[in-house]
C-alpha cells in the first residue's frame, strides 16, 4: 500500500524476526527421517506480508511459533493467528493468506485448521467459520481481486 | 579577386534562391581559406537582405549565421561589432527572420574578441525584442546557450546589468516545458545563484519560476535519444532551489506542503531537498518553519510505509539539527537548537516509556537522528532520555521489553559515537556511566539469550566510547565475559561473548592479559573428573565444551602483539601436555588449539613482533613436538600421542604456512634453512628442548611406519608458503627426495604431502632449462608407472601428476598442456578414469594450504578461463568418441571444470555446452548430477536464449532429479526449478501445471532441507501468471 | 456373506483439481461428475470398467460445483461459481450441447436440482437466495420465485421424491422447506438443530424422512409430522435421530438409497460410511448403526456420495484429490 | 425530650454527611443522564434520517422501475408478458403494503427482503441485470 493510503492501524508494534533455523546433524543425515514440526510450519507462514503494512506477520506478532501445532503422524495442522487490533477488517484476509500458503506448502494429506487466537477479535467465530468453509475458500481463490491480494501477501518481498 | 566575388555571388544566389543548403559550407570554407571576408559576404548578401520578401531576407540571414557558426574564431573585433549591430537590428524584423538571427548571435557569443559592452547590448535587445517562450524549441535552447556562453566569457559585464539580467532571464524561461531546455535554464539559474549575480528584488520571482517544477515528475520516453534522466533534472533543480538562503522563506513552506503528497517519489525528493538546503542555511533561516518541518518529519517517520522515506526523513532531521547546532549563541537571542530539540523531545520522549512500548522504535530513531547531529545535540538529548530509559530497564518485567530498551540504548550510544569522533572531548555518557554499567552487567547475567546477546553489543559500543569506561569497569566486564565464556551453554550467546571479548581486547589489552587469559588457562588445565565416576560423562562433556570455548576465546582476544605473547604459549602448552598425556586433551581439542593458532596467525597483521613470536616460538615448538611424537611412535607404553593423528598434523600445516607466508624476508630465509636442514640432514639444532637422536632421516620411509614420513606435510607448510624471493637451500636434492617419496611411499598422507610439496616448490622455480629438464625427468617416471599395468605405485604416480599439473597450469608453464592432456587421455582409462575425472576439480579449484596467492604461489589471472577455452573442445570430442560406459568420466570432468569457472564465463560458454550439461543431468552418477546442477543454478538466474530453447528437456530432467536417492541432488534440482520460475513468464507458463504437480511430492520428502526447498520453489511457481503474483 | 464396501474402480476424474460432485443418470447407466477444472465429465460402462464418455468444457468460467439430471435423463443442469446455471441437452450420441444459461444469482451458485415433475428447477447461491425456475415446452426457463429465507450462503437444495416440496440447507445452520401456495412459493418450515453449516440433504424413498449432514460432524434424520399435507397447512418436521461420534470432521454429503434404504455419508476425514436402519426400532426414534466404512476411501476430503438408482448397492464417491471411486455395498443375506 | 431533640440534631448533622456521597452521585447521575440523552437524541436523529433516506430511495427506485415496465408491457397480450405484468403487479402490491412510513414496524425488515427478492425475480423475468449497485446492495470485491 502506498504511503498516502490510510492505514487502519498506522503504528503497529514491531517485533524482532526469529533467525534462520539452525541446521542439525540429523538434518544432514540421508537416512534420518525429519518429522514436520511446529518450527517448520512456522517458517512457512512467518514471512507472509501483512495486507496493509510493509511488514511480515511475524514482525507484527500476528503469528507466533507457540500458536502453531502440527501432528505429522495424524496429518493435522492447527494455526492460531492474532490480528493486530480487535476490529481489524483484514483478519479474514490474513487468515486466508495463511491457509493458502499452507495449502501450497504442505502435502495434501494434511488437514489444515486456521483460527483466530481466542478472545483477540470482535467477530472471531464468524471469521473462523468462514476460513473453515473450504467451498468459500475455493471460490475466493477464483475471485481474481481476492487472489491478487493473497498473492501479494505471499510473494517474497523484492524491494 | 573579381573571380572570387562572382563565385561568392553565385554561392549566395544558389543558397538564397536556389535553396541549396550545401552552399553554406562552401561559403564558409571560402572564408576560412581567405578567398573572401565576412564583410564581402555581407555585401554580397545585400540584395537578399534588403529584399521585400521576409523569407528571402530570412534565407539571407541564415546563410550568414551558418557561415558564422563555422568560422567565428577568425573574426576581428571590428567585424564582430558590425555583425552584432546588424543582428540586433534584425531582431526587430519580421518573425520568420528571428530564428537565423538568434543562431547568428549565438555563434557570435562564442567569439573570443567580443568588443566590450557588446554582451550587454546584445542581451538588452534580446530581452526587449524577443519573446522567448513563443519561439520554437530549438530557438529557445539557442537563447539559453547564448546566455550560458556569455556567462562564461563576460561575467563581469552581465553582472553590470544588475538585476535586469536576472529579470530578463526570468522572462525568457518562464513557462519553459521541454526537459532539454529546462536543463539549460536550470544551469543558468544555478550560475546566477552560485556566481553571486545580483538578484535584486527578483529573488522570489526566480524561485517561483524554478520551483514550479518541483518535485520533478518526468519519465523519459522509452527510446529517448536525448537520454535525459529524471535524476539529472531532479539534481539540477535541487542545486538551484537549495543554492541560496534567500530562498529559505519560500522553499521551506513548499517542502512542507509537498511532504503531504501521496506520491512516494515526491515525498522522497522533498526530504532530500530539505536535507540539501539546510546544509546551506543558518538557524535564522529556519527559525519560523521549525514547527512545521518537525510536524511533517515526525509524521513521515511515524507513519511511514517505506524504509526509503523513513531514512530520508531521519537524514533531514539530522541535517536540520546540525544546522541549528552551527548557530552561534549570543546571550540575548534564544537558543534555537534547544527550542527545536524541545519539540522533538516533547513528541518522542514519552513513547520511550509507554507501557506497551508502542512507537518506541520510530521515536528512538528520530531522537537518535537528532542526537547524531552534533555534540551539543547529543548532550541535550541524552540528558533528557537516558535517565528514564535506565530507570525503565529496572522496572520492566517482560524480557522482550527490556531487550528493546537495551537496543534503544545501544542505538543512542552508537549515534553519539558518530558525532563524537570529530571533537575530542569527554563522552556524553560520563554522567550515566555507573548506571549504564550496572544495566549491561545485569543483562549479561539474565538467563535470556537474546537479552544477553544485546547486552554484549551494548557493552562493545560503550567500550568504544572514548574515555568513557574506567579500568575498574573494564575489569568487571572482563569478569562477566569470562564467567559467560565458561558457563554459557547457548551457542549464539557464547559466540556473541567471544566477539565482544575480541572487540574489548583491542582497546583494553591489559585486563585481558592479567585476568582473562590466566583464568581460561586454569579452566582448561583443570583435569576433568576421572571417567569411572558416574557423573563423569556429562561433566566431561561440559568440560569439553568449556575447553572448546576457551580455545576459541583465546584466538578471539589475541588482537594485538602483547596479547598474542600471552595467548600462544597457552595454546602451545595445550599441545605439549596433550602430547605428554599430562592432561587428557582429546584429539579434536588439540585440533581446535591448532585452529586457534591459525586464526591468530591470520588475524594479527604481520607486525614484526608477532612474526618473530611465530618464527621463534610457535613453528619450532610445533615441529619439535610432532617430531617427538613421531620418534616415540606407537611403541611408547599405552598413551598414544594425539600429535600422531593425521587430523592434528593437517591442522598444524595451515598454522605454519599462514605464519610463514607473512614472515619478513630475513626470518623467512632462516625458516627455510632450518626446515630443509631438519628434513634433509636431520639437523635438529634449531628445535627447542632438543633431546633428539642424531641421523634422523625424515624423508626416508622407515619400514612400514609412516609416523616420521608423514611429517613431510609440515615441511610443505614451511617451504611452500614462503615469498618467491626466498631461496630454498639444496632445492635440487630436496626435490628429488620428495619425488622419490611421492612415488614410492605407501602412506597416503605422506606421499600426497610429498607430491604437494614438490608441486609447491616447482611452481616457484624460475623458468628455464633446469626446470624443464626436471619436469620431463619426473614425468617420464610418472608415465611409466601409469602405463605399466602391473604398477603398484599407480595411485602415487597419478597424485604427483595431478599436483604438478596444477602447479604448472597456475603459472601458464608451456609444459602444463602435455600434463593436462595426459589427464584427459586417462579419462578413458578403466581404473584411473574416475580419479582422472575427479582430479579436474582439484585442478580448477583453489587449495587452501598451498599453491594460492596467499602462499606467494605463481598464479596467473584467469588461468581457469584459459584452460577451459583451450580444452572444452577436446572434452566434447572425447565425450562423443568415448564408449557409453566411459562417458560419465567426461561429464564429471566437464562439470568439475565448469563448476569452478566464474559466472560470466559460464554464461558465455554455456550455449556450446548446454546439450552436454543436460546430458550430464541424466547421467546416473550422483556426483556428476550434483556438480552439474550447482553449475547450472547460477546460470539460470538470468536465462539465456539457448536455455529457453531447451526448456522442455531442462524441466523434465530437473523434475526427474527431484526423486533422486541423494538428498543433496534433490535439493540442488529443486533450487534450479526455483530459479527457472524467474524465466520470462510466457516461456514457462506452459509448464506451470506440470511443475506444480511434480513439486507436490517433495513437499512430503523425509528430509526437511528438501521440503524447505520444495516449498520455496512451489510458492514461486504458484505466483507465476496469477494475479498479484509476478 | 458379510457386509462391506468393496472398491469396484477408481477413476482419475478431474486431475490436478477437485472433484466436487457425482450424480447417476436416472436409468443408472451414466455418471456425471464436475469439479474445479471447470468441466463436467460423463462416465459410462464399457465391459466391466467405467470410462469417460465425454467432457463438457467451456460451459463455465469457474468451478462447476454440482450437476443434476432431469428425471427424463435427457437434460443436465450444472451450477457454477461463475454465478450461472447451465442447461445441457443430450444429443443422440453420448454428447451434450449447451442449451441455455440461467443468470440472476449475484455470485457462486452452489447447487441445482430438478423437480420430479421435470418442469421445475431449483438453484441456490452464496447470495443467500433460493430460486425456482419453470421450464415450458419450448425449453424456455423463467424464474417463478426468489426465496430469501436463509440469512447466509445456501449450500444445497433438494426436491421431495413425489411432491413439489423443496428443501434447502445453509451456512446459517438451518434447513428450510418450501411449498407453493396460490402461485407463490413460501418457506413453510425451518428445521433448526445443527450447530454449524448444513452441507447436504437427502429424502428417503417415500419422502417421509429427510437426512441432513453438517459441519458439526453429525447426521440428523428428520421425520414428517405434517397434518394432512394439503397446500395450506404448515409443515412440521421433527428430528427423530442424530448420528454423532462416527465422523472425524465435516460431513459433506449424505445419500439415502431409494432401493435398499442404506444411508451413505461423505466425510472430510477421507472416509465413506454406510449406515443401516434397524427395522425393529421404533419409527419415532429409529436406530441407525454403522454397517460398513472405509476410513481412507480417498486421499483427501470426500465431497459427495451417490447411490445408483437402478443397481442396488452401487455407490459412487468423489474427493478433493480429483478422484472418483465406485464401490459395491454388500449386505448379508 | 432533650435527648430526642439532641438526638435529632445529631442525626441531621450525621445525615448531611452520610448522605453527601448519595446526593452528589444522584446529582452527577442526573446531569450525566440529561447530557447523554440529549447527545443520544441528536445522533439517533441523524442516523435515523440517513437510514430512512436510504430505505425510501431504494423503495421508490423499485416503484419507478415497476411502473415504467408496467407501462411498457401493458399492451402486449402474449402469455409471457401476462406473467411479467402479474409479477410487476405483485411487486407494486408489496411496495404499497410496505410499512415504510412506520419505522417501528416489526415486519419492515422482512418486507424489505420480500421486496428485494421479488424485484430480482422481475429483473430476471424481463432480462435486465439486477446490478443497480447503489440501490440493490450486492457483495463482491474482496468478500468471500
Amino acid at each position: 500500500m502506498s504511503g498516502g493510503t490510510h492505514l487502519e492501524n498506522a503504528n503497529p508494534v514491531i517485533f524482532q524476526r526469529t533467525g534462520e533455523r539452525l541446521q542439525t546433524a540429523t538434518e544432514e543425515d540421508e537416512d534420518f527421517h525429519d518429522p514436520i514440526d511446529d518450527r517448520e510450519i512456522f517458517d512457512m507462514i512467518r514471512s507472509i506480508n501483512d495486507p496493509e503494512h510493509p511488514l511480515s506477520l511475524e514482525e507484527l506478532n500476528v503469528v507466533e511459533q507457540i500458536r502453531v501445532k502440527v501432528n505429522d503422524a495424524e496429518s493435522i495442522v492447527g494455526i492460531e493467528f492474532t490480528p493486530t487490533i480487535p476490529h481489524c477488517s483484514m483478519a479474514t484476509l490474513i487468515g486466508l493468506s495463511i491457509k493458502v500458503k499452507l495449502l501450497r506448502s504442505l502435502p495434501n494429506r494434511f488437514k489444515i485448521d486456521v483460527h483466530i487466537t481466542p478472545g483477540t477479535h470482535a467477530s472471531e467465530d464468524a471469521v473462523n467459520k468462514q476460513l473453515a468453509d473450504k467451498e468459500r475458500v475455493a471460490a475466493a481463490l477464483e475471485n481474481s481481486s481476492l487472489l491478487e491480494v493473497v498473492n501479494q501477501c505471499l510473494s517474497t518481498k523484492s524491494s | 579577386m573579381a573571380a572570387d566575388s562572382t563565385l561568392l555571388l553565385s554561392l549566395v544566389e544558389e543558397y538564397v534562391s536556389g535553396l541549396q543548403d550545401s552552399k553554406a559550407k562552401d561559403t564558409a570554407t571560402g572564408i576560412k581559406d581567405g578567398q573572401f571576408t565576412i564583410l564581402q559576404l555581407v555585401e554580397a548578401l545585400g540584395l537578399s537582405l534588403t529584399s521585400s520578401q521576409p523569407h528571402t531576407r530570412a534565407r539571407g540571414v541564415q546563410l550568414l549565421s551558418e557561415v558564422l557558426q563555422e568560422c567565428h574564431e577568425g573574426l576581428t573585433e571590428g567585424e564582430v561589432e558590425v555583425l552584432i549591430a546588424f543582428f540586433e537590428n534584425r531582431l526587430k524584423d519580421h518573425y520568420v527572420i528571428t530564428p537565423p538571427v538568434l543562431q547568428g548571435l549565438r555563434a557570435l557569443t562564442k567569439c573570443t574578441v567580443l568588443p566590450p559592452g557588446s554582451a550587454v547590448s546584445m542581451l538588452r535587445s534580446l530581452f526587449q525584442d524577443v519573446h522567448v517562450q513563443s519561439l520554437m524549441l530549438t530557438e529557445r535552447s539557442c537563447v539559453y546557450k547564448m546566455l550560458i556562453n556569455l556567462m562564461e566569457s563576460r561575467e563581469a559585464e552581465l553582472k553590470g546589468l544588475g538585476a535586469d539580467f536576472v529579470f530578463g532571464f526570468l522572462q525568457s524561461m518562464d513557462g519553459e516545458r521541454d526537459p532539454r531546455n529546462l536543463l539549460l535554464a536550470f544551469q543558468i539559474a544555478n550560475n546566477i545563484i552560485h556566481r553571486g549575480y545580483d538578484l535584486g528584488k527578483f529573488a522570489e520571482e526566480l524561485f517561483e519560476v524554478t520551483s514550479c517544477y518541483f518535485p520533478i515528475d518526468f519519465t523519459p520516453p522509452p527510446n529517448d535519444p536525448h537520454g535525459i534522466s529524471k535524476e539529472e533534472l531532479v539534481q539540477m533543480l535541487r542545486n538551484v532551489l537549495t543554492g541560496t538562503p534567500k530562498f529559505a522563506e519560500f522553499l521551506l513552506p513548499l517542502i512542507i506542503e509537498k511532504l503531504d503528497s501521496d506520491v512516494l517519489s515526491a515525498k522522497l525528493d522533498s526530504l532530500q531537498t530539505l536535507t540539501a538546503c539546510v546544509s546551506q542555511y543558518e538557524h535564522k533561516d529556519l527559525a519560523e518553519f521549525l514547527e512545521g518541518l518537525w510536524a511533517s518529519l515526525r509524521r513521515e517517520v511515524f507513519q511511514t510505509s517505506s524504509e526509503k522515506i523513513e531514512s530520508a526523513g531521519l537524514d533531514a532531521l539530522t541535517a536540520i539539527t546540525s544546522c541549528l547546532s552551527r548557530s552561534v549563541l549570543n546571550s540575548d537571542s534564544e537558543d534555537s537548537l534547544c527550542t527545536f530539540l524541545d519539540l522533538v523531545l516533547r513528541d518522542c520522549k514519552h513513547h520511550l516509556s509507554e507501557p506497551d512500548l508502542k512507537l518506541v522504535w520510530p521515536s528512538a530513531k528520530l531522537l537518535q537522528a537528532a542526537c547524531s547531529a552534533s555534540n551539543r545535540a547529543s548532550h541535550i538529548i541524552t540528558a533528557a532520555v537516558m535517565p528514564s530509559l535506565l530507570e525503565q530497564y529496572d522496572n520492566r518485567t517482560q524480557c522482550s521489553h527490556r531487550r528493546t530498551i537495551l537496543e534503544v540504548v545501544q542505538r543512542f550510544v552508537q549515534s553519539v559515537k558518530t558525532s563524537q569522533s570529530a571533537e575530542k572531548e569527554e563522552s556524553v555518557f560520563v554522567a550515566f556511566r555507573p548506571s549504564l554499567c550496572t544495566m549491561v552487567f545485569s543483562a549479561l547475567n539474565e538467563n535470556n539469550s537474546s537479552l544477553q546477546k544485546t547486552a554484549t553489543s551494548v557493552l562493545t559500543s560503550l567500550a568504544q566510547q572514548p574515555g568513557l569506561l574506567l579500568d575498574s569497569d573494564i575489569e568487571l566486564a572482563v569478569d562477566h565475559l569470562t564467567k559467560l565464556l565458561l558457563a554459557e551453554e547457548d551457542e549464539g550467546v557464547s559466540l556473541a561473548v567471544v566477539e565482544c571479548a575480541g572487540a574489548l581486547a583491542e582497546l583494553y589489552p591489559e585486563a585481558f592479559i592479567t585476568k582473562l587469559i590466566p583464568r581460561l588457562k586454569m579452566e582448561m588445565f583443570s583435569d576433568p573428573i576421572d571417567q569411572d565416576n558416574n557423573r563423569a560423562v556429562s561433566e566431561h562433556q561440559s568440560h569439553h565444551a568449556v575447553c572448546k570455548r576457551c580455545l576459541s576465546a583465546l584466538a578471539a582476544v589475541s588482537t594485538q602483539a602483547r596479547i598474542v605473547h600471552e595467548s600462544t604459549p597457552v595454546l602451545l602448552e595445550v599441545l605439549s601436555s596433550a602430547h605428554t598425556g599430562s592432561v587428557g586433551f582429546s584429539v579434536d581439542q588439540v585440533v581446535l588449539a591448532c585452529r586457534s593458532l591459525q586464526r591468530i596467525a591470520e588475524k594479527v597483521q604481520d607486525t614484526e613482533e608477532t612474526g618473530r613470536c611465530f618464527h621463534d616460538l610457535v613453528i619450532p615448538r610445533l615441529l619439535s613436538l610432532s617430531l617427538q611424537a613421531a620418534l616415540q611412535g606407537e611403541e611408547s607404553s599405552g598413551h598414544r600421542s594425539p600429535l600422531l593423528e593425521e587430523s592434528v598434523l593437517s591442522a598444524m600445516v595451515p598454522v605454519i604456512s599462514t605464519s610463514c607466508s607473512r614472515l619478513q624476508p630475513a626470518l623467512a630465509e632462516q625458516t627455510a634453512l632450518k626446515a630443509v636442514s631438519l628434513f634433509l640432514n636431520g639437523d635438529v639444532s634449531s628445535l627447542p628442548n632438543n633431546s633428539f637422536p642424531s641421523h634422523i632421516q625424515l624423508l626416508k620411509q622407515q619400514g612400514d611406519s609412516w609416523s616420521q614420513s608423514q611429517l613431510v606435510c609440515l615441511l610443505m607448510g614451511c617451504v611452500c608458503s614462503l615469498p618467491r624471493s626466498v631461496e630454498v637451500p639444496q632445492v635440487e636434492q630436496l626435490l628429488s627426495e620428495l619425488e622419490e617419496m611421492s612415488c614410492t611411499c605407501t602412506h597416503p598422507l605422506s606421499y600426497t604431502s610429498a607430491a604437494k610439496c614438490f608441486a609447491g616448490l616447482i611452481n616457484k622455480r624460475p623458468q628455464g632449462e633446469d626446470l624443464d629438464r626436471l619436469i620431463q625427468r619426473t614425468m617420464k617416471r610418472v608415465y611409466t608407472e601409469l602405463d605399466s599395468a602391473s604398477s603398484s605405485a599407480c595411485t602415487q604416480a597419478f597424485t604427483l601428476l595431478v599436483w604438478v599439473a596444477k602447479a604448472l597450469l597456475l603459472r601458464y608453464h608451456p609444459l602444463s598442456t602435455t600434463l593436462t592432456d595426459k589427464l584427459f587421455s586417462l579419462l578413458d582409462n578403466a581404473d584411473l578414469g574416475p580419479m582422472a575425472a575427479e582430479s579436474f576439480s582439484l585442478l580448477m579449484s583453489d587449495t587452501t594450504d598451498l599453491l594460492n596467492r596467499g602462499c606467494h604461489a605463481d598464479v596467473r589471472i584467469m588461468y581457469r578461463q584459459r584452460f577451459f577455452s583451450e580444452n572444452s573442445a577436446k572434452l566434447v570430442q572425447g565425450f562423443n568418441a568415448a564408449p557409453q560406459e566411459k562417458k560419465t568420466n567426461y561429464l564429471k570432468a566437464l562439470s568439475n571444470i565448469v563448476n569452478n569457472l566464474p559466472k560470466q564465463v559460464q554464461i558465455s560458454e554455456l550455449p556450446r555446452l548446454l546439450s552436454l550439461l543436460l546430458e550430464a543431468l541424466s547421467c546416473p552418477d550422483q556426483a556428476v548430477q550434483l556438480s552439474t546442477l550447482s553449475c547450472l543454478e547460477p546460470v539460470l538466474a538470468d536465462p539465456l536464449p539457448a536455455l529457453i530453447q531447451q526448456l522442455e528437456a531442462l524441466i523434465n530432467r530437473l523434475i526427474a532429479l527431484n526423486s533422486s536417492p541423494a538428498m543433496s541432488v534433490r535439493i540442488a534440482s529443486l533450487r534450479c526449478i526455483h530459479a527457472v520460475s524467474h524465466f520470462p513468464e510466457h516461456e514457462i507458463l506452459p509448464f506451470r501445471a506440470r511443475v506444480l504437480r511434480a513439486l507436490a511430492r517433495p513437499l512430503d520428502d523425509k528430509k526437511r532441507l528438501v521440503r524447505t526447498e520444495a516449498v520455496r520453489a512451489r510458492g514461486e511457481w504458484f505466483l507465476l501468471g496469477s494475479p498479484g503474483g509476478r | 456373506m458379510k457386509e462391506g464396501l468393496s472398491l469396484v474402480q477408481k477413476l482419475s476424474g478431474h486431475p490436478d483439481s477437485r472433484c466436487w460432485f457425482v450424480s447417476w443418470s436416472p436409468n443408472g447407466t451414466l455418471l456425471a461428475s464436475c469439479g474445479g477444472d471447470k468441466t463436467i465429465r460423463i462416465w459410462g460402462r464399457e465391459g466391466e470398467s467405467w470410462v469417460c464418455k465425454s467432457v463438457l468444457e467451456d460451459g463455465h468460467q469457474r468451478t462447476v460445483r454440482k450437476v443434476s439430471w432431469s428425471p427424463c435423463g435427457n437434460y443436465l443442469a450444472s451450477a457454477s461459481f461463475d454465478a450461472t446455471t447451465s442447461i445441457w441437452k443430450k444429443k443422440d450420441n453420448q454428447d451434450f450441447e449447451s442449451l441455455t444459461v440461467l443468470e440472476g444469482h449475484e455470485n457462486e451458485v452452489k447447487c441445482v436440482a430438478w423437480a420430479p415433475s421435470g418442469n421445475l428447477l431449483a438453484t441456490c447461491s452464496r447470495d443467500k437466495s433460493v430460486w425456482v425456475w419453470e421450464v415450458d415446452e419450448e425449453d424456455e426457463y423463467e424464474c417463478v420465485t426468489v426465496l430469501n429465507s436463509h440469512t447466509q450462503d445456501v449450500k444445497h437444495v433438494v426436491w421431495h421424491p413425489t411432491q413439489e416440496l423443496l428443501a434447502s440447507a445453509s451456512y446459517d445452520n438451518n434447513i428450510c422447506l418450501y411449498k407453493e401456495d396460490d402461485d407463490d412459493w413460501e418457506c413453510r418450515a425451518t428445521l433448526q438443530g445443527h450447530t454449524s453449516t448444513v452441507w447436504g440433504l437427502s429424502f428417503d424413498a417415500a419422502g417421509q424422512r429427510l437426512a441432513s449432514c453438517s459441519d458439526d460432524r453429525s447426521v440428523k434424520i428428520w421425520k414428517d409430522y405434517s397434518s394432512g399435507s394439503g397446500a395450506g397447512g404448515d409443515l412440521s418436521w421433527k428430528c427423530v435421530c442424530t448420528l454423532s461420534g462416527f465422523h472425524g470432521r465435516t460431513v459433506y454429503d449424505v445419500a439415502w438409497c431409494r432401493l435398499t434404504g442404506a444411508l451413505a455419508t461423505a466425510c472430510g476425514d477421507d472416509g465413506v460410511r454406510v449406515f443401516k436402519e434397524d427395522e425393529t426400532s421404533d419409527p419415532d426414534q429409529p436406530v441407525f448403526s454403522l454397517s460398513a466404512q472405509v476410513t481412507k476411501a480417498h486421499n483427501q476430503d470426500v465431497n459427495c456420495v451417490n447411490w445408483n438408482p437402478k443397481e442396488a448397492g452401487l455407490l459412487a464417491s468423489c474427493s478433493d484429490d480429483g478422484e472418483i471411486a465406485i464401490w459395491r455395498f454388500q449386505e448379508e443375506d | 425530650m432533650e435527648k430526642m431533640s439532641g438526638g435529632s440534631v445529631g442525626e441531621d448533622l450525621f445525615d448531611s454527611i452520610v448522605m453527601a456521597d448519595e446526593r452528589f452521585r444522584g446529582k452527577g447521575y442526573r446531569e450525566g443522564f440529561e447530557r447523554g440523552s440529549h447527545r443520544g437524541l441528536l445522533e439517533g436523529r441523524r442516523h435515523g434520517a440517513s437510514h430512512g433516506a436510504k430505505l425510501s430511495s431504494e423503495i421508490s427506485f423499485y416503484y419507478g422501475f415497476a411502473v415504467t415496465w408496467k407501462c411498457l408491457l401493458q399492451h402486449n397480450t402474449d402469455v409471457k408478458s401476462k406473467k411479467r405484468l402479474k409479477a410487476l403487479d405483485t411487486l407494486l402490491g408489496l411496495i404499497q403494503d410496505c410499512p415504510q412510513s412506520d419505522p417501528q414496524s416489526v415486519k419492515l425488515q422482512e418486507d424489505m427482503d420480500r421486496l428485494r427478492a421479488k424485484f430480482r425475480q422481475v429483473c430476471s423475468m424481463i432480462n435486465v441485470p439486477a446490478d443497480f449497485k447503489d440501490f440493490v446492495k450486492t457483495s463482491e470485491g474482496t468478500s468471500f
